[in-house]
C-alpha cells in the first residue's frame, strides 16, 4: 500500500529546530497523526533524544508515556542521520517503528531529515517518508508545505527558537522542561502563522 | 513543629552551659578572695554542665541535616550531555557545516569534480588509466 | 525551556559561562561564538591570561559552528602569542580537518605525535580524522591501539563504547563502560548509562544487573530521575501500561516466584512513589503537561497495586 | 614562670627579619629549583608500566562494581602467565637507577644542592649573627626535653623550655611556612592550569619515574590481584 504523506506546518518546522538545536548529533522523535485509506497526515511530533544511538529504557519509556497519552495517533518515527553525507536509515529508527507497527497493530512510517537540503536557499523537501514494504524501508511521495511555508521556517530559525525546544531527554535531565513543547509550539504558531 | 522543639533545646542548653561557666568562674574568684585552695567545683555546678552538655548534644543532632553519603558525586548537576561528551574526539562533519554557505560552495565544487571524472571515465573506456587520473586528480584537489 | 539571549549578557557573565563551559566540556559551539562576538570580543585582552584558553575554545566552537574565518583569526593572535606551540599547531590541524583536508591533518599530528609521545591529545586527533571520514572500524582499531598504553583514559573508553554502539555491539560496549566504571566509581552518570545498556542487552540476568547499577546510580546522586525511571522500568512486573513496550525478552524475567514477584511490585510501586512526589513539585506554568504525567504514573500504580 | 622582660628591639630587629628572611629564601629556592629541574624525559615504556600498576590497583578496589565474569575477564587480561602485561613485566631484565651513571649522578646533587645547603648556611648565619638571646616565648608550657631543641645556642639551665632562641625560631618558621608557600605558590600555578594541561598531568602524572626498578611493584600487584576474592558489592 502506498501511503501519501502529509506532514503538517507545525510538525515539519519542529523537526527542523530539533535537528538543529543539535547540529552535530543525530535526533529521533515521535509522529503523531492520523490515517486515511493511503494518506497519513502528521499533526504533531515529539522530540525524544539527540543521540544516534538512543537505548532502550528512555526509548520504550517515552514510547509509553506518548502512547498513553495519543493511544493509536502514534503513526511513526523521525530520525536524523550526525553525518550530512550519511544517508542510510538509522537501525535504532527501523526497530522502534516496527515496534510501533506491533503496538498500534497498523503500519508505521519513518521520516528522514535530508541534512543536505537543510540549506536556506534549498527549495526541496527536508523530509523523506519510507514506508515497511514487505521486510525492507521503500520511499513513498510526501506533499511538499510550499516556499511560503519555507520563509515562515527561516524567520523562525533566525529567531534562534530552537533553543527553547526540549526533547525527552533534556527532560529526563531538568523535568521542568516539557517535552511536548506546548509553549514552544503556541509561539511558532503565532509568530509564523504556521496552522497547527 | 519538631524542630523548633530541637531548637529551643539546643539554646537552652547552651544558655545554661554559659551558665555553669560563669557559676564555676564566680567560684575560682569567690576560693581566691578567702584564700581557701581550689579543690573541686560545687556539685550542682559540675552536674548542671553534665546535663545541659547532653541536652546540647541531643538537640544539635537533630537540628543537623540528615546525613549523606560519605562519597557525594562530585559533579552530580552535570547534565547527561556534558557527562558522556567526549572533547577530544570531536568532529566537524555536522549540520551546521552542511547548512553553511561556504562549505555549500566547497561541496558543489566536489560534485563538478566527481561528474568530470564520471564523464572522463566513459570517454576514455580503459578503466585503468582514468584511475590513475583519478587518484592523481584527487591529490591535486586536496592540495 | 528557559533560554538566556547570550548577546545581551555582561562581561562577566560571559566569562564565568564560558570558564564553566571550559571546565565540564559542554558543546555549546553556537553559543559560545555568540559570547565571543559579543560580549568578550569587545576587551579579550581585559581577561589576563585566560584569554589564551577562552581563544582556544573559541577557535574549537567555531570550526564546530562551520565558521572557518573566526577559527582564522583565533589561531592567528594564538600564532602571534606562542609561535612554536604544539596546541596551536593542534588547532591548525583541526582546523584542516574542518576544511575536508584529512591528509594533511593527519600529516601535522604524526608529527606532533612523534615530537611529544606522552601527550594523548594529539593521537586522539587522529583518531577524530579517521572517524570525520567515517572509517569506523578504522577507528575503533585506533583507539584500541591507543588505549594498550593509555588504558585509564575515561574519555577513550566513552568515545570506544559509543562506536561500538554505532556497529550495534553491545557487549563490547558494555565492556568499554565497565572500564569508565572502574575508573571513576563516583560518577553516577556512568552507572546509569551502564544500567540503560545492560537493559538495552536484555535478557533475566542483564536486567537484575541493571537494577543493580540502577540502585547504586541513585544511592550516589538521589535526584537523578533517569534511575528512578530505570527502576521502574526493571521492577516493572506487568504495569500495563508499559509491559506492550518492552522488547520482549523482558517478559521472560517477569516470571518469578510469587514471593519475588511481591517483592518487585512493592518496590515498584515506591518507585513510582518518588517519581510522583518528585513531579508534583514542578509548576505546571513551566510544564503544562506534567500532570499528564502524573496521571500516567498514578494509572501504572493502580495496575500494579492491583496485581 | 620567670617572668623576663623582653627588649622590644629584639621583635622588631630579631623576630620579624627572620620570618620574612626564610619566606622569601623559600620562594627563591622553589623557582631556582623550577629553573634547574630539567624536564625529565618519560619514555612511554614508563608511562604505561604506571598505567597499568594503576590499572591493576583500581581493579583492586572498584573490581567490585562489576559482575564476576568481567572481573575475571580483566584479571585474566591482566595476570594471564604469557600474555598478561604484569607476568611479562616482571620477567623483564633488571635497570635499577644505578648510581654510577653520570645523569643519575648530577640529578642526585642537584637535589640536595637544592634544598640541604641553602638551610644549612642561612641556619649557621642566624646562629651567628643573632646568638646569646632569646626572642620569644611560646603561649603554652612545654616539658624539658623541648629545652634542648628550643633553645639551641642559649644554654641556661634554669630558664623555662617555653623561651625559644633565635636559631630554632628560623627552624621553626621553616616549617611552620610550608602551608603559607602551597598557599602562595599553589594559586599562582592554579591560574594557568587549564584543563589539557590537568588531563595531561592525571595521565603522565601517574608515570613510574625512571629510576625505580618496576619489577617488584609489578610483583606485589600480581600477587594481590591474584589473591582478591571478587564479591559483586550491587
Amino acid at each position: 500500500m502506498k501511503f501519501n504523506v502529509e506532514t503538517q506546518a507545525l510538525p515539519y518546522s519542529t523537526i527542523i529546530l530539533h535537528c538543529l538545536k543539535y547540529p552535530s548529533k543525530g535526533v529521533f522523535g515521535l509522529l503523531i497523526g492520523h490515517k486515511k485509506g493511503d494518506k497519513v497526515t502528521v499533526t504533531g511530533c515529539i522530540p525524544l533524544c539527540h543521540e544516534s544511538t538512543p537505548l532502550a529504557p528512555p526509548l520504550e519509556l517515552a514510547t509509553a508515556l506518548v502512547h498513553g497519552k495519543f493511544g493509536a495517533s502514534l503513526v511513526g518515527v523521525y530520525f536524523a542521520n550526525a553525518n550530512p553525507s550519511d544517508t542510510s536509515l538509522n537501525m535504532y529508527a527501523i526497530r522502534l517503528a516496527d515496534k510501533i507497527t506491533t503496538v498500534t497493530s497498523s503500519p508505521a512510517i519513518l521520516i528522514q531529515v535530508m541534512n543536505e537540503r537543510l540549506v536556506s536557499d534549498c527549495d526541496q523537501d527536508r523530509l523523506v517518508a519510507f514506508e515497511k514494504d514487505g521486510d525492507s524501508w521503500k520511499e513513498t511521495k510526501t506533499l511538499f508545505q510550499g516556499s511560503n511555508f519555507l520563509r515562515a521556517l527561516q524567520t523562525v530559525i533566525q529567531k534562534k527558537l530552537y533553543r527553547e525546544l526540549a526533547d525527552f531527554e533534556n527532560h529526563l535531565d531538568n523535568p521542568e522542561a516539557d517535552f511536548y513543547n506546548t509553549n514552544l509550539s503556541n509561539k511558532l504558531v503565532q509568530i509564523a502563522e504556521l496552522r497547527s | 513543629m519538631a524542630s523548633t522543639i530541637y531548637r529551643l533545646i539546643t539554646i537552652v542548653s547552651l544558655l545554661s552551659l554559659i551558665h555553669c561557666a560563669y557559676s564555676a568562674a564566680q567560684h575560682r574568684f569567690y576560693l581566691r578572695l578567702t584564700e581557701q585552695p581550689f579543690v573541686s567545683l560545687p556539685a550542682d555546678v559540675v552536674a548542671q554542665t553534665v546535663i545541659s552538655l547532653v541536652a546540647l548534644i541531643y538537640g544539635t543532632s537533630y537540628l543537623a541535616n540528615p546525613f549523606q553519603y560519605i562519597k557525594k558525586d562530585q559533579h552530580h548537576d552535570r547534565t547527561c550531555d556534558e557527562a558522556l561528551n567526549c572533547p577530544s574526539f570531536i568532529t566537524f562533519e555536522n549540520r551546521s557545516k552542511a547548512m553553511s554557505p561556504e562549505f555549500a560552495m566547497l561541496r558543489t565544487l566536489k560534485q563538478q569534480q566527481r561528474q568530470r571524472q564520471t564523464s572522463s571515465r566513459k570517454e576514455t573506456h580503459s578503466g585503468r588509466v582514468s584511475e590513475t587520473i583519478h587518484s592523481s586528480e584527487s591529490t591535486d584537489s586536496q592540495e | 525551556m528557559v533560554t538566556t539571549d547570550w548577546t545581551q549578557v555582561s562581561y562577566e557573565e560571559g566569562r564565568q559561562t564560558l570558564k564553566k563551559w571550559r571546565e565540564c566540556g559542554v558543546r555549546r559551539s553556537e553559543e559560545v561564538v555568540e559570547i565571543w562576538e559579543h560580549v568578550i570580543s569587545r576587551s579579550p585582552s581585559s581577561l589576563g591570561d585566560e584569554q589564551w584558553a577562552v581563544l582556544e575554545q573559541v577557535c574549537i566552537a567555531s570550526l564546530d559552528a562551520a565558521r572557518v574565518d573566526l577559527a582564522q583569526e583565533c589561531i592567528d593572535l594564538l600564532h602571534a602569542q606562542f609561535p612554536n606551540s604544539n596546541r596551536v599547531l593542534k588547532l591548525k590541524g583541526m582546523q584542516l580537518e574542518a576544511t575536508e583536508h584529512f591528509q594533511k591533518a593527519l600529516d601535522i599530528y604524526e608529527r606532533l605525535v612523534e615530537e611529544d609521545p606522552n601527550n594523548n591529545s594529539y593521537r586522539k586527533r587522529k583518531v577524530a580524522v579517521l572517524l570525520a571520514q567515517g572509517k569506523r572500524l578504522d577507528a575503533i582499531r585506533a583507539i584500541n591501539e591507543y588505549l594498550k598504553i593509555f588504558l585509564n583514559d575515561p574519555e577513550a573508553w566513552l568515545q570506544l563504547s559509543e562506536l561500538y554502539l554505532l556497529e550495534n555491539d553491545v557487549p563490547k560496549s558494555v565492556h568499554c563502560l565497565e572500564e569508565c566504571v572502574l575508573i571513576q566509581p563516583l560518577n553516577s552518570m556512568y552507572f546509569r548509562r551502564l544500567g540503560d545498556l545492560r537493559y538495552t542487552q536484555g535478557g533475566a540476568d542483564n536486567v537484575e544487573l541493571a537494577r543493580a547499577y540502577y540502585e547504586r546510580a541513585l544511592k550516589i546522586n538521589p535526584t537523578d530521575l533517569r534511575s528512578q525511571y530505570g527502576i521502574l522500568l526493571v521492577r516493572n512486573p506487568s504495569g500495563l501500561l508499559l509491559k506492550d513496550f518492552q522488547s520482549n525478552n523482558q517478559i521472560a524475567s517477569t516470571t518469578k516466584s510469587p514471593s519475588e514477584k511481591k517483592k518487585a511490585g512493592l518496590a515498584a510501586v515506591d518507585a513510582i512513589d518518588n517519581l510522583v512526589n518528585r513531579y508534583q513539585k514542578i509548576s505546571p506554568k513551566s510544564n503544562p503537561e506534567s500532570d499528564g504525567i502524573l496521571n500516567c504514573l498514578e494509572a501504572m500504580k493502580v495496575t500494579i497495586g492491583s496485581k | 614562670m620567670t617572668d623576663l622582660l623582653l627588649d622590644p628591639a629584639i621583635r622588631t630587629w630579631v623576630f620579624l627579619p627572620i620570618v620574612v628572611i626564610t619566606f622569601f629564601i623559600g620562594i627563591l629556592r622553589h623557582y631556582v629549583s623550577l629553573l634547574l629541574m630539567n624536564k625529565k624525559k618519560v619514555e612511554l615504556e614508563n608511562i604505561a608500566d604506571g598505567q597499568y600498576l594503576l590499572r591493576a590497583r583500581l581493579l583492586r578496589e572498584n573490581g567490585r562494581f562489576l559482575p564476576k565474569t568481567s572481573f575475571n575477564a580483566r584479571r585474566q587480561y591482566l595476570c594471564a602467565e604469557e600474555t598478561g602485561y604484569l607476568s611479562k613485566a616482571q620477567q623483564r631484565p633488571a635497570k635499577g637507577p644505578n648510581p654510577m651513571d653520570p645523569s643519575q649522578m648530577t640529578e642526585m646533587l642537584k637535589g640536595n644542592m637544592m634544598n640541604m645547603i641553602p638551610m644549612i648556611v642561612v641556619g649557621g648565619w642566624i646562629n651567628w649573627t643573632f646568638s646569646g638571646f632569646v626572642t620569644t616565648r611560646v603561649p603554652f608550657p612545654l616539658t624539658l626535653k623541648f629545652k634542648a631543641m628550643l633553645q639551641r645556642g642559649v644554654d641556661l639551665v634554669s630558664l623555662d623550655s617555653a623561651w625559644v632562641s633565635s636559631a630554632s625560631w628560623y627552624f621553626l618558621c621553616m616549617f611552620g611556612l610550608r602551608s603559607i608557600y602551597t598557599l602562595v605558590l599553589g594559586s599562582e600555578n592554579a591560574a594557568d592550569q587549564s584543563k589539557a594541561m590537568e588531563d595531561q598531568m592525571a595521565m603522565t602524572g601517574s608515570a613510574v619515574n625512571p629510576q625505580a626498578d618496576p619489577r617488584a611493584a609489578f610483583k606485589g600487584e600480581w600477587e594481590a590481584l591474584q589473591m582478591i576474592q571478587h564479591q559483586f558489592a550491587l
